[in-house]
């Protein structure tokens, strides 16, 4: 299938139509500028598509053009009666059989390409990865089966290879969406799991999107995908696993700040490798690309963040007011010193 | 054709319901309508095949069901199906009188197979605390078999409705599409059942 | 008896006689006033989404108000814009279209359209009640299940009744169709826009009730604590989905069908020649409504249905490309050659064309299986529909309404301003929605509420908003159009367009027996044909002869003021059971209409030969 | 109209024509009485095959076929329209039903 499309590709409409529209959108954000598998096997479809569309368009605009033109009344000549054709047989057999040809050429590589994005057939091999991922309003979480490993928001994986992905929401429907590495996925609640696969080819941090309604926050459902090279995920890995979630902090500040964590948040949010709880897991908080996936992680909005929360998240399920904004400050020095690991959205190539 | 003609015609022609145009409207009309209801009872069964297995407790089609109520139920529409065209028989031969005998025989027998299934809602309920909100099943048991129930009601109160208003005036061209389009309907009634009974009651036992 | 009524008082006498009336012309001036009122409240509620769109981060309206508005905005256009208006315009043309004097259940058509309104009316209350639905036009279970407050109450009895007579509408026309046609109007003599709407009320006939289903499951749900989707208890959310779009794609082809009936008649009309390829266009109008059907699940690519399914449904849809294209070439060959007058609404058909094509070409695209991973949900999805439903309805609406609105109301629009309408909004209409399909490639999904600085967005979605303006500027100049010409234009020939079909052999608007005498049609186009045979108008099929018309009634308004009623205590009766008795007292206004409908003889009256206007009607 | 005046024997064919309908129709009841009997009789008596359910199926499909063509009358003439109508409406909804047992739930 790929060596069909290079050919395709290599067709000059095709290739300038790529590069035209490659122009569009930011890095790591749009689906025209693949760097990934997935992504790429779809925008060469895409542009198999709009190849096929433009010449049709192109056609039906010429016979358009013409027509508008040439007949068009002309002055003086209100009262012509044209001729009253009833139709033509070897027209209508023209433009129903090369439409048929034409919709035959997109339909082979669109069956395959579902087919090949279908295919989970690797993923019981014993280094194969597979994560599993439920959506929350507004949040997601990340699960590394059988590595005990759980994030929240920000998810690693290694470029070059493919992640697995199994899927599921814990309430409404939402959806995994990462344009620039691959299409996306709903998640259901219930016994309906979806799967995917991602592959990224460069290291980055590739942006994502819920893309179902899935209450007043939607739109602010973000999330990141972290590619780094498999070397730097084997780390990412061991130093995950290895997090001492009881482990003290430097400044007095963040000790209070661990303390009233325990107190107030605890019942929802874990740090280290206990299972999804109500809230997301904030191991590895410190390193987190957003804060709830939206915001610049600084202090300042993270406690914000903590105390009016559902102003910036309408809908949030997380309790406002719950501390002081004192306390809140407390919290955050404690946050954000949570470094879990030497591998970081900076070593990915990038800082946003 | 004059009022008159409708309301008092000095013969019945061959086919009652269709010789006045709004006859023949009525009559294409409510066949269409029943192609929709094909739809609609369609998606019924299959919300509740989708989900005759979304069973909580133990609470399953093959525990609760029992078939000999329903085959009574069945035999008594089966039968009403039988009566109510042995009224438009009569109805052909516009013998007014023997029509709503046999019209009165369905809505009895209607009235049965309503009054069996009230209390087959009723066992469950009492019997099993098998609900409407126990589970997904039992939402799609209540709304699917519901549903039909509601038609039977329907059915009964229409062609009740028809025969206390005609009672005394007779055959005419304006109602004779009426009571042919409430056999229709009674009809369509009998062809669903057997569906459900098929379908909910007979391959739920099955398993 | 109803004009007689009208003739002697004054507004109140009219209102009553709207009220009450069964007549299909009257009929379709209340659908499209209603219709073309929710239009407007669309359109606002459309002006308010690309405001809040129009910078990065914006805050003009809080999140939550703008998922109740593009909910709304959806709903409203889908459900009481576009329908209504497309049963304004079957009311107005298809009787007279195939020579009839009514409908076939003048009845229930005003009964439909008293529902239609009544549901619209109900679901927009919900503005006023603490807040109008939000889960979106389709309504996703389980958003739409746990969403708090009433709103979503408001969408399942509003839709609910609103749908109801639709559904009777439909059964209205398919009848009138089959069984009131002239003598000698055979299936493959009628106008194409006749046809259409045929096709058209079969697939409202087939889709609805599965809409129909979908609301009761979904108000069993809210209303009454069942568990079909409720994950817990078993259920599943996904019987919505296909519920909902098992209805919800024919749906698209029900809007845009008789649209295409339209056009045709338009181009011919105006290209002074009959239509290319007739029997190809009526063959194709039914393939689409046929494939139609089985191509509902690509809105759910990416529900999880697997490669198979997946696939099956990807070339079911591209299929539909085929009968459509056949219609866009047979279109642009009856121009060819032809004798083409740009009246307005010839533009608005013209503009049509390449607009529908790019619509029609985003659309195989998105039916591409793999490829719908990255368009689904983003504003690709949403380019890609304006550009059919605004490219193609809502300029079919325009291009209709100024073809019909002689017929309709008996002046032809103002021709300058209706021209001036034509071009900011045609305009304005690519550059809302052009862009759109980059900015969702490049990472908008939709039903964002806003989007962050950064990601590339800004200028799209500025050039979209600017366009949105424009439209404004289109609309609001059209109905200057509507006021300038009702108070300026002079009152209109019954034939101003030198037309083809029955409609136009009889006055400007037509007596409400429509014809004096049942016309004989000697072919498509039978106006046509007498015409370039040198006669004035239709031969007569029947002598001159009392005419039966139907009584008026104002039972379809009560009955459905009584289901009205009985949906507040459906909604209501959750916070109290004193509720229960709003559902008493509507249901037995309803059924107390019903019964009084069944019991009243209601035989109609009859027009004396003598009160009857001299000749076949020609003027 | 021409019913004005039926001359009687024309009445009187009419009437031998309803007989012998009445007729089928009795011969399609007791079929249906039958095909049900046997439809319950195989699940009480549990012949429990890998058949039962398509059979069972069977059974009712071909009920409602007497029930529309004899009892509907869908097999006399000028039944076309109702009859496109109604499998119009059976085959969507066959479409729906097979959606429901197959991809609804994975
Ligand atoms: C009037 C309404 C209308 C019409 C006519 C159409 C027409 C079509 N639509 Fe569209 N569609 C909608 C309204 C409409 N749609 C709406 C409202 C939604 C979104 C709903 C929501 O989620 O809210 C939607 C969404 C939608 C999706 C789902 C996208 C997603 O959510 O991911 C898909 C996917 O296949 C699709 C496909 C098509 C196709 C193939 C056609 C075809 O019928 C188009 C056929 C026409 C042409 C192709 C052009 C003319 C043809 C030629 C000139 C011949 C030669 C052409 C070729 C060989 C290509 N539509
Ligand atoms: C018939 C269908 C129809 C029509 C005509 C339109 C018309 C328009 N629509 Fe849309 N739209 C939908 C159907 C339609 N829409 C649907 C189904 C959705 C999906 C909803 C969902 O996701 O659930 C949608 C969603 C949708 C979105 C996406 C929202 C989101 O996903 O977050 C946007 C954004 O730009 C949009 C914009 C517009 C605009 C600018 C118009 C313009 O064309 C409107 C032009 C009209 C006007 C501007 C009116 C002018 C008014 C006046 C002149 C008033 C005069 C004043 C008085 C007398 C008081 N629509
Ligand atoms: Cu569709």
């Amino acid at each position: 299938m790929r060596g069909w499309m290079v050919r395709f590709r290599s067709l000059i409409v095709f290739g300038a139509l790529a590069f035209v529209l490659s122009g569009c959108g930011v890095e790591n954000v749009s689906a025209l500028k693949p760097k990934g598998y997935s992504a790429e096997l779809l925008f060469d479809l895409m542009m198999i598509s709009i190849a096929i569309m433009l010449f049709v368009f192109v056609i039906v605009m010429a016979i358009y053009a013409f027509v508008l033109v040439r007949y068009r009344q002309k002055k003086g000549q209100e009262d012509m009666i044209p001729k009253q054709t009833e139709g033509n047989k070897a027209l209508e057999v023209i433009w129903t059989v090369i439409p048929i040809l034409l919709l035959l050429v997109l339909a082979v590589p669109t069956v395959q390409a579902t087919f090949n994005l279908a295919d989970q057939s690797k993923q019981d091999d014993k280094d194969a990865l597979t994560i599993e991922v439920t959506g929350n309003q507004y949040w997601w979480h990340f699960n590394y089966a059988d590595q005990e490993i759980a994030t929240s928001q920000d998810l690693y994986i290694p470029t070059g290879k493919r992640v697995y992905l199994n899927m599921k929401s814990s309430d409404v429907i939402h959806s995994f969406w990462l344009p620039a590495i691959a299409g996306k996925m709903d998640t259901n609640p219930g016994d309906n799991m979806n799967t995917m696969y991602l592959e990224a080819y460069e290291e980055g941090v590739y942006t994502g999107h819920c893309a179902e309604l899935c209450g007043p926050s939607h739109s602010l459902m973000d999330f990141r995908v972290i590619a780094v090279s498999p070397e730097k995920f084997d780390q990412w890995k061991k130093d995950m696993k290895n997090v001492d979630a009881e482990a003290k902090p430097e400044t007095t500040s963040a000790q209070e700040g661990q303390k009233l964590f325990k107190e107030n948040c605890m019942s929802c949010h874990a740090i280290g490798n206990s299972a999804a709880g109500v809230g997301p897991n904030l191991t590895n908080f410190g390193n987190r690309t957003k804060i709830a996936g939206i915001l610049e992680p600084t202090k300042e909005n993270l406690v914000d963040w903590i105390v009016n929360n559902n102003e910036i998240k309408p809908g949030n399920k997380m309790p406002m007011n719950l501390v002081s904004e004192e306390e809140a400050g407390k919290i955050a020095d404690y946050l954000l010193q949570l470094k879990h690991s030497e591998v970081t959205p900076e070593s990915a190539g990038e800082g946003s | 054709m004059s009022h008159e003609d409708v309301l008092n015609p000095k013969e019945m022609p061959r086919e009652p319901e269709k010789a006045t145009l709004e006859g023949r409207n009525k009559f294409i009309g409510f066949w269409f309508f029943l192609g929709g209801e094909t739809v609609l009872f369609a998606s019924l069964f299959g919300t509740y095949l989708a989900l005759n297995e979304s069973t909580v407790g133990e609470n399953t089609p093959e525990h609760l069901f029992g078939l000999d109520l329903v085959f009574i139920m069945t035999m008594l529409l089966l039968t009403s199906s039988l009566t109510s065209v042995y009224a438009i028989y009569h109805m052909k031969n516009n013998d007014f009188g023997r029509m709503l005998t046999w019209l009165f025989i369905t809505v009895v027998l209607g009235l049965g197979f309503l009054g069996c299934e009230l209390y087959e809602f009723h066992h469950y309920i009492t019997e099993y605390e098998f609900t409407f909100r126990s589970s997904a099943f039992g939402s799609a048991f209540y709304t699917l078999v519901g549903f039909h129930g509601g038609h039977v009601l329907f059915g009964l109160l229409w062609i009740t409705t028809l025969m206390i208003r005609n009672s005394k005036r007779g055959l005419n061209l304006y109602n004779a599409p009426k009571f042919y389009i409430a056999s229709l309907y009674w009809h369509f009634i009998d062809v669903v059942w057997v569906f459900i009974f098929t379908v909910v009651y007979l391959m739920g036992k099955v398993g | 008896m109803s004009t007689a009524v009208a003739q002697k008082g004054g507004l109140g006498a009219a209102i009553w006689d709207y009220l009450t009336t069964v007549d299909h012309k009257k009929i379709a001036h209340l659908y499209l006033v209603s219709g073309g009122f929710f239009f407007l409240m669309g359109g606002i509620e459309a002006m308010i989404i690309r405001i809040q769109l129009i910078k990065p981060d914006n805050n003009f309206i809080a999140a939550g108000l703008y998922n109740e508005m593009l909910t709304m905005h959806g709903t409203t256009m889908i459900f009481l814009a576009a329908m209504p208006i497309i049963f304004a315009l079957m009311n107005a043309a298809v009787p007279l279209q195939i020579g009839a004097r009514d409908v076939a259940f003048p009845f229930l058509n005003s009964l439909g359209f008293w529902l239609f309104f009544f549901g619209g009316v109900l679901l927009n209350i919900s503005w006023f009640t603490g807040g109008a639905p939000d889960a979106g036009w389709t309504n996703y279970a389980p958003l739409s299940t746990t969403s708090p407050g009433h709103g979503v109450d408001y969408y399942t009895i509003g839709l609910q009744i609103a749908g109801a007579g639709t559904l009777i509408g439909g059964i209205n026309f398919l009848v009138t169709i089959v069984n009131m046609r002239a003598p000698g109007m055979s299936y493959m003599r009628m106008p194409l826009f006749t046809w259409a709407s045929f096709v058209t009320s079969t697939l409202i006939l087939f889709a609805f009730p599965a809409l129909t289903v979908g609301l009761f499951l979904m108000m069993f749900d809210r209303m009454f604590d069942a568990a079909f989707f409720d994950v817990a208890q078993g259920g599943n959310v996904i019987i919505w989905e296909h519920l909902f779009w098992i209805f919800g794609h024919p749906e698209v082809y029900i809007l845009i069908l008789p649209l295409f009936g339209a056009f045709s008649d338009i181009f011919s009309t105006f290209s002074k020649k009959r239509l290319f390829g007739y029997s190809a266009m009526v063959f194709a109008t039914v393939l689409i409504g046929f494939l139609g059907f089985m191509v509902w699940a690509h809105h759910m690519f990416t529900v999880g249905m697997g490669p198979i399914a997946n696939s099956i449904f990807a070339v079911a849809t591209m299929a539909i490309a085929v009968p459509t294209g056949i219609k866009i070439f047979n279109w642009l060959f009856t121009m060819w050659g032809g004798n083409i007058k740009m009246t307005s609404a010839m533009l608005w058909s013209v503009a049509f064309i390449p607009s529908f094509t790019i619509g029609g070409m985003t659309g195989v695209m998105l039916a591409a299986a793999a490829a719908d991973y990255q368009y689904h949900d983003t504003y690709f999805v949403v380019g890609h529909f304006h550009y059919v439903i605004v490219g193609g309805v809502v300029f079919g609406a325009f291009a209709s309404i100024h073809y019909w609105w002689p017929k309709m109301f008996g002046k032809v629009l103002n021709e300058k301003l209706g021209k001036l309408a034509f071009w900011p909004f045609f305009v304005g209409f690519h550059l809302t929605f052009f862009i759109q399909h980059f900015l969702g490639l490049m990472g908008m999904p939709r039903r964002y509420w806003t989007f962050h600085e950064g990601l590339g967005l800004d200028t799209g979605n500025l050039i979209s908003s600017i366009g949105a303006f424009l439209m404004f500027i289109g609309t609001f100049i059209f109905l200057i159009n509507v006021i300038y010409t009702s108070v300026k234009e002079p009152k209109a020939s019954g034939d101003p367009w030198d037309g083809r079909t029955l409609e136009w052999s009889i006055s400007s608007p037509p007596p409400h027996y429509n014809f004096a005498q049942t016309p004989l049609v000697r072919g498509l186009d039978p106006l046509w044909i007498e015409k370039t045979e040198g006669k004035k108008g239709m031969t007569p099929a029947e002598p001159l002869g009392d005419i039966h018309m139907p009584n008026p009634s104002i039972l379809p308004f009560v009955m459905s003021l009584g289901f009205f009623i009985a949906g507040f205590g459906f909604i209501y009766q959750t916070e109290s059971k004193s509720f229960l008795a709003l559902i008493f007292i509507g249901m037995g206004i309803s059924l107390g209409s019903m019964l009084t409908r069944s019991l009243k003889d209601d035989i109609g009256h009859h027009i004396h030969k003598e009160d009857l206007k001299e000749g076949a009607g020609s003027e | 109209m021409e019913h004005r005046s039926v001359p009687s024997q024309r009445r009187e064919y009419e009437r031998t024509q309803h007989k012998q309908e009445m007729i089928q129709h009795v011969i399609s009841f007791v079929l249906m009485i039958l095909f049900t009997l046997v439809a319950f009789g195989m699940v009480v008596f549990d012949v429990n095959s890998y058949f039962i359910i398509p059979t069972l199926l069977l059974l009712a499909v071909v009920q409602v076929i007497f029930q529309l063509y004899y009892f509907m009358h869908l097999k006399n003439k000028g039944h076309d329209m109702p009859a496109m109508m109604i499998f119009g409406g059976v085959a969507v909804g066959a479409l729906t039903i097979i959606t429901f047992t197959s991809i609804i739930w994975w």
